[in-house]
């Protein structure tokens, strides 16, 4: 019998350039081609392998955490484009942008082929057995406590592996490091609701109440969201979902939004009390607490009008069961732990918990839960750098020196640490400070599994395979690499291993029955799971309840004006970008900016009325000064932003990465302030105060939008109706 | 046959969209895109790039206008002048309309544009001489013409890149006219397989690469004469006639209900994708 | 020169003085005359029927270049049905002999090129499907082409082709990249329904491989050649589409198919550029 | 009043000031004929830049898709009519004042209908395959698209030059036949000999030569009307807001005309310097050029407004902002410099004082010019960048150095024909100066006798 995987590496084998190459001819004078071309035919094909016939593969898309399972087209061995996977429950076969873009990722001219080894400042091919020789090396002698292992979020069986490795040192500094990463949330739901990240079902919800949560554009899972704002637009039980939106800087979700409410930044909190004492069906002590919120103080404090406030609390009474979220923009401040506790309060007092505040499953297998990135741990990190403690640090999976605020100077104190090993795709910012550069497979032709931090109706573990064989002969994957490492310290327990695929064939093999696959043999559940792509389990479900008592919960006046800086600076979240790990993508780099419509540049979002004030019109260049730094990029007036709050888009202007990403727009990272929440200890990402002054140059935005300016001019384009003028029934 | 086929049977040349008195049969594609939907995250303008082979143009020439997306997400604000948008913003995605009584086809020199059967407008890559008169009729401009030789061009598909081409779809040269499709490629597949099973196309058989990726199921496409489809379903019930230019929505009494609309309807072009209006809540 | 006269012609000729101009007998001036001399004889004839004359002679003129036009366009269906013409010589990485296979052997076309009856490219049979048979062939074995065949699956020894390294053919039927051709739809309408059999079938497009070694075009593989097919015996039923409210035949030289029965408009042939074109 | 001609001109004399031009013009011939030279140059260099990149280079864009190469094309059309105004309406008219001046018209029209030729090649996003848009016989078995008003175009433009070729060449045989007797032996007494068709000027000849010169001519008119009117079907069969505009034929027409008409008087005044042709180009002939010219203008000027009324008052919104944005938008300069150089410019030449007075004239008539190239041009752009869709609004309208260089080559090649022609044929018709002075000197005898009866 033939091993299955050995056909199917065979099936991944690339064909004949065939019909990308020549199809570059495009249509250029009509010919009969004869013999101009070589079509390379298969060896030994599986006989579901057809020329012409696309076969789809299910794998798991690595562009963000969300975990979406896709389903890969691949002809003549290469893999053409990215679809959802139907039988995720998280994407349900649909996609993001940032999620087709994969396949850009793989395919990317500027992704690292060799490891690299500083000499100087050039970075100087080696083999991997030097590589890995060199690491042995290094890591001769070193104690556990002088190794510090920076990744992102990780999560399954690379998550394991990367345990032993640091156990086999002794070695507890995993930081795992998101920069973008709903952190304080999770510390205060895991407060309130005893669940770091409870299941949030806007689809059950009659109203949802979003304090700066982008789940349509890049909150936790955006694609799963999406759906379930599909639903909830469709109706609940007959009734159409209503969108509030309370935010500083709309994004696209405030965009959606039937009332998009520009809050003086920071006083979210504030809100969700005063909209608890609007409600008046608050008892006991937090009755005590919300009792000073009255819609005077809070209407004057928030810039939300009065009858505003009531409104909000009128429709939330009225239509039930409803749903409040807690999104970046109220957790971004010192006090941003005390606003989501404000706002998961609120949520208690309508009675969501336990409705569309829900409990959710785990998965069984608590060294395969996924350990979240956060930017305390970069802090930490740092703070380690700064005392010298490290000798060895591994980066994987993150770009700190890129993401890091400027206020940290981490690059600086990356030198500190004696040797640098960075796990890369591209030659990025962090990789170039490393002293040695290990190159990655791309996700597309990686093995792996991964557990997304939110499941959205039961527990699953993704399974990635790949979709073709290797671009490029020497990259490894990362469980490869670490597999090998292991190899250096505990030869005898995986020398049984060939690779990673082996290790992880065994692996899910051991737990078969586990798994679910109790009456298969072996082949046929590990088939199987391939072919789904994922695998749904049972979990042990965690109950929501709401535990946190309110006393204690006081939410500081909002902040006072500050004469030197005036502005807060708002990072910008775009849904295709993100943190910018992506931004070597060309499709990312083009579609333009939902609001903006704006492509391959950064820009300063203000109001209109402040750009006025000061004499800005759209394209002038406009210098953003923190205490931090200061950074230039063209103005856009834009509407859907508080007057007290500038915002610039976070992603772009990296210095090095790839012809895509290299020179384009700034990279307002570099002038945050490092200011962190009190409980959590995250970094604040909104406390920045800014000034902005013209530099008296101007350019013309590049942008989608035309000379009209997103204004249809009285023609009938995109027409709105208002629900009373709808029937919405016969629809449904 | 030729000349005396021109005139003998003139009668028949000149023919008119849309064709009452002999329908479409038995395909007729078409889409409804709901606005109330849509949230305007760009993955069906990604999903198309990834599909049909477009070129990414670069900054300087989109700052030229020479971008080639051929489906777009517009942003529209509010007119009135209000502080701030609070109600949102509005957003459409805009593709060519496959237009029935298309202005395109009719002012093609070389006849490179024309509408098919099963009422599509195609776009023949090869037969284009690149006069642009179609896209100067174009009441959408959604027709983008190749202002360079995109191929030959830097960073625009390295060598690594062209391995993900779609085989099944032209890569565009210099000084061609090109558009959306209706990702005929998909359609024309499904069209073979569905013959060789003696039948014809399913509901859902068929999918464009934007609706596959419409994380909110705004888009939908299909077969408008198959009363399974979904699109037939919901041009009946919002009362839009492929072949009116007025529909029960523009009739005083009654129709005031309705969300379905069509774009410039009042050009008379017959475009094959209907919308359905954006809707925002009343009470708050 | 002479004294004013009002009579202008004459003047003119004293000016001229003709009658004893040297260019008399200039070769090109005699051409003239006899260029002028022909077209006076219809045109210039002078008197009242002139005008008649001229434009009797326009007419004249059109009605030849509608003729002559009509004509060429109908000629031009000749083009269409051109029978063959050769493509060229391929080199091959080595000489597979069609002729063996197909008309000694008698093995069926389908045999080898399974793929055509599944996909719409025809590919190229895996190396696996030669060894396979040659494999247990020993009479062969040593011919230098066999040799060849199983360096590239055994590897040679010089090392140069690796183990299983699938045979770099050149293509040689070759179409433009903006055609769509369905192997797939025409055997299932040619063998399948029609039951002609395999060689005749693939010959329409393929030629008759069986007297070949190396593959060679030997059709045009061009649209009007395409089309001649398609016309000639296809027309197209309402399952493709109703032809009226088409365009696409609209341009087409080829006459529509009035359907007695219901007098309904058929066209013929493919009616959509799409069904061929991507 | 003045003379148009001096009516005692001996013959001999006519013929060889004439012959002279076609020895020794002044100097700035040659300073002419280089500067268009290089200018011609200039459009080639673009030209090959743009065909080897792509069209980009001219900056056109979507939705600008068309820009000045089709705005250029319409003007030359244009200027082309002008030519047969004088040579075949007049002539029909009886108009002899026409009679020295008609020639290099003709001219005029066959060389400007060349450059806009040149156009349409230039603007061809796939120049190689130009060859699909023509219904010739092919292996295909297609044909064009006969309903495309491009297609109506080519055909329109091609018949017309064609025959205004002929028209041009029937009209110059006599001539011909003159250069042929008293050229010295040589390539041009060659040349004027195979096509001066063996003329001996005997009364059958100029029997026949007449009827058919009036059959050319009768044959021309309509065309003439026809191309423009053609022309203008691109922009009013299509359904864009500012095109879609019923009146726009005989709009084109009255601005062809009027272009026409102030080429003319430019290049009067040219030749008449160059080629020394003060005796035969006489201010009165300019004064009735000058005063023809006036009333096309006033026409034009009225067709003008009739538009943007019909604009103003229609229910078409769209249009009506493309009439509002040409006025006040980014185009607002060229668009009132057209309204300037095209309605007000012209009343300078209500003014008996100014319709001789060539300094003025020449500035006044290059100005009439730029201004009906200006219009030519609003009518293209702005509706390309304002159309239908706001979201396509253009913010890059502008056109690059590419297109540029190629309009100001055109000017070139077209100066270049020009100039060339009038070196090498005569640009003033001989005979039919002759004929007018005979018929001036009859007139004038019979003037004598009466004054003698008056003297009985």
């Amino acid at each position: 019998m033939i091993d299955s995987s050995f056909d199917r590496r065979d099936f991944l084998k690339v064909l004949g350039w065939s019909g990308a190459a020549v199809a570059l001819g495009g249509c250029g004078n009509t010919s009969i081609e004869d013999g101009r071309e070589t079509v390379v035919s298969y060896s030994e094909p599986a006989d579901y392998v057809i020329p012409g016939i696309g076969v789809y593969y299910n794998s798991t898309c690595a562009q963000c955490d969300a975990g979406c399972s896709i389903n890969g087209r691949v002809r003549e061995g290469r893999v053409l484009k990215l679809e959802g996977n139907p039988d995720s429950t998280i994407n349900r076969g649909k996609m993001c942008g940032l999620g087709q873009a994969g396949v850009q990722h793989h395919y990317n001219p500027d992704r690292l082929r060799e490891p690299l080894l500083r000499k100087g400042d050039q970075g100087e091919p080696i083999t991997w057995d030097k590589a890995y020789a060199l690491i042995a090396e290094k890591m001769k002698g070193v104690s556990g406590e002088e190794i510090a292992f920076l990744s992102g979020g990780i999560s399954g069986h690379l998550k394991a592996l990367m345990g032993n490795y640091l156990d086999s040192f002794g070695c507890k500094n995993h930081f795992a490091y998101e920069a973008v990463a709903p952190g304080v949330m999770r510390a205060a739901n895991k407060k309130s609701y005893g669940v770091a990240m409870p299941r949030f079902s806007i689809n059950k919800a009659k109203v949802v109440l979003s304090f700066g949560a982008d789940f349509l554009g890049s909150w936790v899972s955006p694609v799963h969201f999406s759906q379930q704002y599909a639903q909830f637009r469709k109706g609940v039980d007959g009734q159409r979902g209503v969108l509030i939106q309370v935010e500083s800087k709309m994004t696209l979700t405030g965009a959606n939004a039937d009332r998009w409410l520009a809050i003086r930044p920071g006083t979210e909190g504030i809100l969700a009390l005063g909209i608890i004492n609007a409600l008046g069906t608050a008892t006991g002590e937090i009755a005590a607490v919300v009792k000073d919120y009255d819609r005077a103080r809070v209407s004057r404090e928030t810039g939300i009008t009065p009858g505003q406030i009531d409104k909000i609390a009128a429709l939330l009474k009225l239509r039930s069961p409803s749903l409040v979220l807690a999104g970046s923009a109220a957790e971004g401040y010192a006090h941003g732990s005390q606003n989501a506790a404000a706002i998961n309060l609120l949520n208690h007092v309508l009675g969501n918990i336990g409705k569309t505040v829900e409990a959710c499953e785990a998965v069984p297998f608590p060294q395969m839960i996924p350990t979240t990135g956060n930017t305390a741990a970069l802090k930490s990190l740092n703070d380690g750098l700064v005392a010298g403690k490290y000798k060895v640090l591994f980066c994987y999976g993150a770009n700190p020196v890129f993401t890091a605020p400027g206020a940290l100077k981490f690059k600086e104190n990356m030198a500190k640490a004696g040797f640098k090993v960075a796990f890369a795709h591209y030659l990025d910012e962090t990789a170039l400070q490393a002293d040695l550069v290990l190159p990655l497979d791309s996700a597309l032709e990686d093995w792996g599994t991964q557990v997304p931090e939110y499941l959205a109706t039961c527990a699953q573990i993704n399974v990635q395979q790949p979709l073709m064989e290797k671009l490029h002969a020497n990259t490894r994957g990362m469980g490869d690499i670490l597999l090998d490492l292991l190899k250096q310290r505990r030869a005898d327990e995986y020398k049984g291993y060939e690779d990673y695929y082996a290790y992880l064939r065994t692996a899910l093999l051991n737990n078969k029955n586990a798994l679910g696959g109790g009456k298969f043999d072996d082949d046929t559940f590990w088939n199987e799971t391939l072919t789904q792509g994922l695998i749904k389990l049972e979990g042990p479900v965690s109950a929501v309840s709401f535990r946190a008592n309110a006393v204690g919960l006081k939410l500081p006046a909002p902040a006072e004006e500050n004469a030197q800086y005036p502005l807060h600076l708002i990072p910008g979240v775009t849904a295709s970008l993100r943190d910018g790990r992506h931004a070597n993508q060309p499709w990312l780099q083009e579609s333009p900016d939902p609001l903006t419509t704006i492509v391959w540049d950064s820009w300063v979002e203000i109001h209109p009325k402040k750009a006025a004030e000061l004499h800005i019109a759209e394209g002038d260049i406009i210098e953003i000064t923190s205490k931090t730094g200061s950074i230039r990029a063209q103005a856009y007036l834009f509407p859907g932003i508080h007057p007290d709050a500038i915002s610039v888009p976070l992603g772009r202007g990296h210095e090095a990465m790839g012809r895509y990403a290299k020179g384009y727009g700034v990279n307002p990272f570099q002038i945050m302030d490092a200011v962190y929440d009190r409980d959590s200890g995250e970094l604040a990402m909104h406390e920045t105060r800014v000034r902005i002054s013209k530099t008296g140059q101007r350019v013309i935005v590049v942008k989608d939008e035309g000379a009209a300016g997103g204004l249809q001019m009285g023609r009938k384009i995109a027409v709105r109706v208002s629900t009373d003028e709808v029937d919405l029934s016969e629809e449904a | 046959m030729s000349v005396t086929n021109l005139l003998e049977n003139w009668a028949q040349f000149r023919h008119f969209h849309p064709v009452e008195d002999n329908p479409h049969d038995p395909y007729k594609w078409a889409m409804s895109i709901d606005l109330d939907a849509c949230t305007g995250c760009n993955a069906c303008s990604v999903a198309c790039y990834a599909e049909n082979n477009l070129p990414v143009v670069g900054k300087e020439k989109f700052a030229h206008g020479q971008v080639m997306h051929w489906m777009r997400i517009e942003r529209y604000w509010d007119e009135d002048g209000r502080e701030f948008p609070d109600q949102g913003a509005q957003f459409l995605p805009m593709m060519c309309q496959q237009c029935e009584a298309a202005p395109c086809e009719t002012v093609c020199p070389v006849a490179a544009t024309n509408h098919t059967p099963d009422g599509l407008n195609s776009q023949i890559y090869n037969r284009c001489i690149g006069s642009r008169y179609c896209s100067a009729n174009c009441p959408f401009k959604v027709r983008y013409f190749n202002w360079y030789d995109y191929p030959t061009t830097d960073n625009v598909w390295p060598a690594e890149m062209t391995q993900q081409l779609n085989p099944d779809v032209t890569v565009r040269g210099k000084g061609v006219m090109e558009k959306c499709t209706f990702c005929v490629q998909r359609i024309s597949a499904a069209k073979v397989t569905a013959k060789g099973e003696g039948r014809t196309v399913r509901e859902g058989e068929v999918q464009t690469a934007c609706q596959q990726a419409c994380p909110t199921n705004a888009i939908s496409f299909g077969n408008l004469i198959d009363p399974e489809a979904k699109v037939h379903k919901q041009w009946k019930a919002q009362q839009v006639e492929l072949d009116k230019e007025e529909q029960a929505k523009d009739k005083e009494e009654g129709g005031s209900d309705l969300r379905g609309y069509r774009i410039f309807e009042e050009l008379r072009p017959y475009p094959s994708v209907m919308y359905l209006e954006r809707v925002r809540e009343s009470a708050i | 020169m002479g004294v004013p006269s009002l009579n202008g012609r004459k003047k003119i000729e004293a000016e001229n003085n003709y009658h004893d101009s040297p260019h008399k007998n200039n070769p090109i001036y005699l051409f003239g005359q006899a260029a002028l001399g022909v077209a006076c004889d219809h045109l210039f004839a002078g008197g009242v029927h002139t005008m008649h004359r001229s434009l009797r002679f326009f007419v004249l003129l059109v009605g030849l270049f509608w003729i002559v036009g009509s004509y060429a366009t109908d000629a031009s269906q000749a083009v269409l049905t051109t029978e063959d013409s050769l493509g060229p010589l391929v080199e091959q990485p080595f000489e597979f002999p069609h002729n063996r296979h197909a008309n000694d052997m008698q093995i069926d076309c389908m045999y080898c090129h399974t793929y055509a009856r599944r996909s719409a490219v025809a590919g190229i049979p895996p190396l696996q499907k030669c060894i396979g048979c040659h494999q247990s062939i020993d009479s062969v074995r040593e011919t230098p082409r066999i040799k060849k065949l199983f360096e590239y699956w055994e590897g040679s020894e010089d090392g140069r082709i690796a183990a299983r390294t699938p045979i770099p053919w050149k293509k040689v039927h070759d179409l433009p990249d903006f055609v769509r051709f369905n192997h797939e739809r025409h055997i299932k309408r040619f063998i399948e329904q029609q039951n002609r059999p395999t060689q005749e079938a693939c010959g329409y497009c393929h030629g008759d491989v069986k007297e070949m070694t190396v593959a060679r075009r030997n059709k045009p593989l061009s649209m009007g050649w395409c089309a001649s097919c398609h016309e000639k015996d296809h027309p197209v039923s309402g399952e493709g589409g109703v032809a009226v409210g088409n365009q696409a035949y609209w341009y087409s030289f080829q006459k529509p198919v009035v359907e007695a029965a219901d007098g309904a408009v058929k066209a013929k042939g493919p009616n959509d550029c799409w069904q061929c074109h991507k | 009043m003045e003379k148009d001609i001096r009516e005692d001109i001996a013959w001999a004399k006519i013929n060889g000031d004439v012959l002279k031009s076609l020895e020794n013009p002044r100097r700035l011939y040659w300073v002419i004929v280089f500067v268009a030279l290089a200018a011609f140059g200039v459009g080639v260099g673009c030209e090959i830049y743009q065909y080897n990149v792509g069209m980009g280079v001219a900056n056109l864009n979507n939705p600008q898709v068309w820009g000045l190469y089709i705005a250029t094309f319409i003007f030359w059309i244009g200027m082309s009519h002008s030519g047969t105004l004088l040579s075949a309406i007049l002539h029909l008219m009886h108009a002899d004042w026409r009679k020295p001046i008609y020639r290099f018209a003709e001219a005029m029209t066959t060389f400007s209908l060349m450059t806009a030729g040149l156009f349409v090649m230039v603007h061809i996003g796939r120049l190689w395959q130009v060859y699909y848009s023509l219904p010739y016989p092919n292996e295909r078995g297609i044909w064009p698209n006969f309903q495309s008003p491009l297609l109506w175009d080519a055909m329109a433009i091609f018949t017309y030059l064609s025959s205004s070729i002929i028209f041009l060449y029937v009209g110059m045989i006599p001539d011909l036949a003159i250069c042929r007797d008293n050229m010295h032996e040589g390539w041009r007494k060659k040349l004027y000999t195979l096509l001066s068709l063996g003329w001996e000027g005997t009364d059958r000849q100029w029997r026949n030569f007449r009827v058919t010169y009036l059959t050319v001519a009768c044959f021309l008119i309509p065309l003439a009307v026809s191309v423009h009117s053609i022309v203008a079907s691109d922009f009013a069969m299509s359904q864009q807001p500012g095109w879609h505009v019923t009146s726009f034929p005989p709009y084109f027409v009255a601005g062809a005309l009027y272009s026409g008409c102030a080429a003319i008087i430019t290049l009067f005044i040219i030749l008449r310097y160059v080629f020394k042709f003060e005796e035969y180009m006489t201010l009165p002939i300019l004064k009735k050029t000058v005063r023809l010219t006036f009333a096309i203008a006033m026409v034009w000027t009225y067709l003008n407004a009739v538009e943007f009324a019909s604009v103003w008052y229609s229910h078409d919104s769209a249009s009506k902002d493309v009439l509002i944005q040409k006025m006040t938008g980014a185009y607002a300069f060229a668009w009132w410099g057209m309204i300037f150089c095209g309605s007000i410019v012209p009343l300078v030449l209500a003014f008996k004082r100014f319709q001789t007075n060539i300094p003025v004239l020449l500035v006044v008539s290059l100005l009439l010019n730029l201004g009906m190239w200006l219009e030519r041009w609003m009518i293209v752009s702005p509706t390309f960048s304002h159309g239908y869709y706001p979201w396509t609004w253009d913010h890059d309208q502008w056109p690059s150095l590419v297109q540029w260089g190629m309009v100001f080559g055109s000017f070139g090649w077209f100066t270049l024909l020009f100039m060339v022609f009038c070196k090498v044929f005569p640009s003033v018709s001989m005979y039919e100066v002759k004929e007018m002075v005979y018929h001036r000197s009859l007139h004038l005898k019979k003037g004598h006798k009466t004054a003698e009866q008056g003297a009985h």
